[in-house]
């Protein structure tokens, strides 16, 4: 069902946890489908030097997120808002179909927590 | 590894003795019980001493109300559907229970497209019906009542024969679908008042592809299927001897030791539901805690998922399924867990553990050790927790939109 | 004694190495394949090959073109019955032939007492229709064809490359029931030019109780069975593992070996047919006598029933069919004889002799001595004759009042 | 499907043929169920001397006319007229549902031979 790839970031996951006084956080979910996802960060210079998530989901939802820190960190904020869930599947050498829509949150919740850094940055 | 199938709800081996029988009508015995030479008359007795066998361990006064149909879904159909269909110029009402199987809710449904009004009667928290329900439901114009008698996801026994005294009283055909409890529970269609019960092969150490319609001498009913006329014209198509003859070994051994297994099951079920309940918090037993399948053990686990603890159980050998949405391909969590009062999120940490007649004590006891790493494990990995609202958080972008065009796969997707 | 089975168009023995591939899906791997876990997946990814199998062996261009039903029957009430369904609102006439399977008439037959029209079209005397006749039946109505690719009972193939053009030059749904055909002739569902069709296990030395329908991607649809979604949502129910396994295989055997065999069945069948002309007067060859199936002979007897020649037959090993009425139950002879412009009482006298991959020359060679003698003593005891009208007779009390109400078999009877 | 008296009178028949100068004869059948039965009979002093029948038919229809020709042969015409097409079928130790109807039609076709017999004696 699940890539081996998918695997690897569901049994070993980069990054989990939570960053304390977190420079940005998001949260996105679906109640219905069972997945939340929390990614909070640390950014310096326009880059993100730290990200870690937490994730009550599936699989998918977690080896998204897990490879939405990966692929995120050290990015520049810009680079990193061009990060998109399709891109995250690829990643992952795909999803199951009925994953594609429903636990492929991870970008989102990425874009979340930078656009909540973006938010207290002009605040 | 270690490997422990604690999943029998979902299916079971194939008794050996079983696939003994079936394997001589694939090779040996292979004729169509329709044909009148040597070949198919031994083919025909075989059918029919399964037919006697499903008769037998049912209760049921002639094999002539046994039916043998495609799988325990088509029984349903044709046992709900039938029904409807030749008593449409009585009623068009049908009462049936939030617990049912798709197979049952899903003709329902149909049915409500094709013009019949469909009473589903809400759960009490440990998932069952009252008669007095059912008695409050009837009208004028009912013409079934289909309830389920033990639940598959949270293994709750419903009190069929007061239900169908009710059904009885007001002459109501009754349906009950039996797939869960036949060769785990004691099933008389006499004692259980039932006018039409349905079973299927694969969960009692038979094939999968074969189930059972009981239908009573005297029943309004009509095929939903056309063509031939094998199966007293109740089911056409060659049937599949192979699959009756596998059906018929395994509904009699398994109501053969019936209850010493039952009691073997239920010592192992109480166990882990003590141990797991003492062991971890946040903890929700769901069903009742008595009045259920013997083998049968489910929970809920706050703050997690059961996609993620079902693979990680995996990882351990151990085979276990969950109601949670991502395990079903649908979006929504088990319509059971949600009847009986559970929040979505709470509903998708559910976890089933059937066991059967392959486990033992030992599989007990490494289940009991895997698994309190593997939910704390998770739990570490979630944002939620007790006292955390997820929903509070200033991002929050949770949203409960509508995704059912997902629900359909495309062509590709497939 | 010697055993000799003449019957493969009833059915088929199942072939050993499917027989082995369907055992490890019943007693080990025995996962149901909506399962997550490792069991599961294991029997998802058997019931998959062999979907993968059925598509190419008939030439889909994807897998999920194909799915798996309970029996042939199921599958043509799901292509049939389907496709009506789903377009009605587009129109509400079938067309179909007299040559059909009960499975597809009797679909045909309920969908007229749903509302439906349905054309029968006649037969040639070889069992055929034409495209022309397809042509001239359509009306603005129409929403679905359904014409079989090769007949049961006299083995003839129809024109269905030239049928699919005018369907498809009409843009209508073209069906055809290939249960028959598929193993024997080459059968691609690209070169037929089909938009669904149907098969069954039991017909190529798989086993009984698993079809598959072919439906052609974009094809306007809906399924006849409510439940699960298992089959893409085609059709509900744990799907039968073994059962899809060994229809996999089945088909892939059939396939490979498939132009060596049939030439080497229709020497056999052109020498049966040579001999019994030659041999026994008052002979019909029924179908046509080179657009047919392979291993497939049929005749007609004048004035000796089926039944006893088949019982004669049967006392030395040898099993074979009749349309005879009273070897099917029903108290008509067989439709197909009768629509070829055969009287009820030739038609009473007809055999169906199927050869197939367990038969051996000297099989023929037996037969072709076994049946002679029969058919002489059997018309030796027959009231019947050349030049003899029974009708005729001055006490005769031939009457041909309607048995209608025997043809039900009461519970008691079964 | 057959009893093994059935199974023994389609096998080996008795009296099959037709009497030439029979003093009676009578042909029933139903064209639909493929049934054809005649029956011709000698009679002397009111009792059947010889009987014989020809039948087109499956295997209930060979074995019941066996088995009533068995039946009738010895008796007085009155005796025989009492023999009923259950009673053959009893006779043969029972006949498949879907046969009792069709089938089982010795009885009448020795009815219809006798009242051949009746009428040219009233002749
Ligand atoms: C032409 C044809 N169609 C359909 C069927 C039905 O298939 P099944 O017996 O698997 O239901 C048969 C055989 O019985 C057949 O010969
Ligand atoms: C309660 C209940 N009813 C019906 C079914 C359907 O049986 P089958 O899978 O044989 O179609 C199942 C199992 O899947 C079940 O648990």
């Amino acid at each position: 069902m699940y890539t081996e790839k998918v695997m690897d970031h569901f049994t070993n996951p980069r990054n989990v946890g939570e960053i304390e006084n977190a420079d940005g956080a998001g949260q996105v979910g679906n109640p219905s489908c069972g997945d939340i996802m929390k990614i909070t960060l640390k950014v310096e210079d326009n880059i993100i030097k730290d990200i870690k998530f937490k994730t009550f989901g599936c699989g998918a939802a977690v080896a998204t997120s897990s490879m939405v820190t990966e692929m995120a960190l050290g990015k520049t904020i810009d680079e990193a808002l061009q990060i998109t869930n399709k891109a995250v599947a690829e990643a992952l050498e795909g999803l199951p179909p009925a994953k594609m829509h429903c636990s492929n949150l991870a970008a989102d919740a990425l874009k979340a927590a930078i656009e909540d850094y973006q938010k207290k940055q002009n605040a | 590894m270690r490997k422990v199938y604690f999943d029998h709800s979902a299916t079971t081996p194939v008794d050996p003795a079983v696939a003994e029988e079936m394997l001589k009508y694939l090779t040996e015995h292979y004729g169509n019980p329709s044909s009148i030479h040597a070949f198919g008359r031994e083919a025909r007795k075989a059918v029919e001493k399964a037919r006697q066998q499903v008769a037998t361990a049912i209760g049921a006064s002639s094999v002539g109300e046994i039916s043998f149909a495609g799988t325990g879904t088509e029984a349903d159909n044709m046992a709900i559907r039938g029904v409807a269909y030749a008593n449409r110029q009585k009623g068009n009402h049908i009462i049936t229970s939030a617990a049912e199987h798709s197979a049952v809710l899903n003709c329902c449904k149909q049915l409500e497209r094709e013009g019949f009004t469909v009473t589903v009667l809400p759960l009490d928290k440990y998932g069952r019906v009252t008669a007095q329900q059912v008695a409050d439901a009837i009208t004028d114009k009912t013409i079934l009542i289909t309830i389920m008698h033990a639940n598959n996801e949270i293994g709750t026994i419903m009190p069929i024969r007061e239900i169908s005294e009710v059904a009885r009283a007001r002459k109501i055909i009754f349906h009950t679908d039996a797939v869960q409890s036949v060769g785990k529970i004691p099933v008389n269609v006499d004692e259980l008042g039932v006018d039409l019960l349905t079973l299927s092969g694969h969960k009692i150490y038979g094939p999968k592809g074969i189930g059972a319609m009981y239908i009573r001498k005297g029943t309004f009913w009509q095929p939903i299927l056309f063509g031939g006329g094998q199966e007293r014209r109740r089911r056409p198509g060659t049937e599949n001897v192979a699959g009756i003859v596998g059906l018929g070994k395994a509904i009699e051994l398994a109501t053969q030791n019936m209850h010493v297994e039952a009691e073997r099951l239920a010592k192992y079920r109480d166990r882990i539901f003590k141990e797991v309940m003492e062991k971890i918090p946040n903890t929700i037993l769901t069903g009742h805690p008595e009045q259920r399948l013997p083998g049968h053990v489910s929970f809920c686990f706050r703050f997690i998922e059961g996609e993620s603890m079902l693979l990680m159980l995996d990882m351990k050998g151990i085979a276990i399924s969950s109601g949670s949405a991502c395990t079903s391909g649908s979006l929504e969590p088990s319509h059971v867990l949600t009847a009986i009062g559970l929040t979505k999120e709470v509903a998708h940490g559910s976890l089933r553990l059937t066991m059967g007649r392959i486990n033992t004590e030992e599989d007990v006891e490494y289940f009991l050790e895997a698994l309190p790493p593997i939910i704390e494990r998770l739990r570490a990995m979630s944002p939620l927790g007790e006292g955390c609202n997820p929903c509070a958080c200033s991002t929050c972008t949770i949203h409960d939109e509508d995704h059912h065009d997902h629900g359909e796969l495309s062509e590709d997707e497939y």
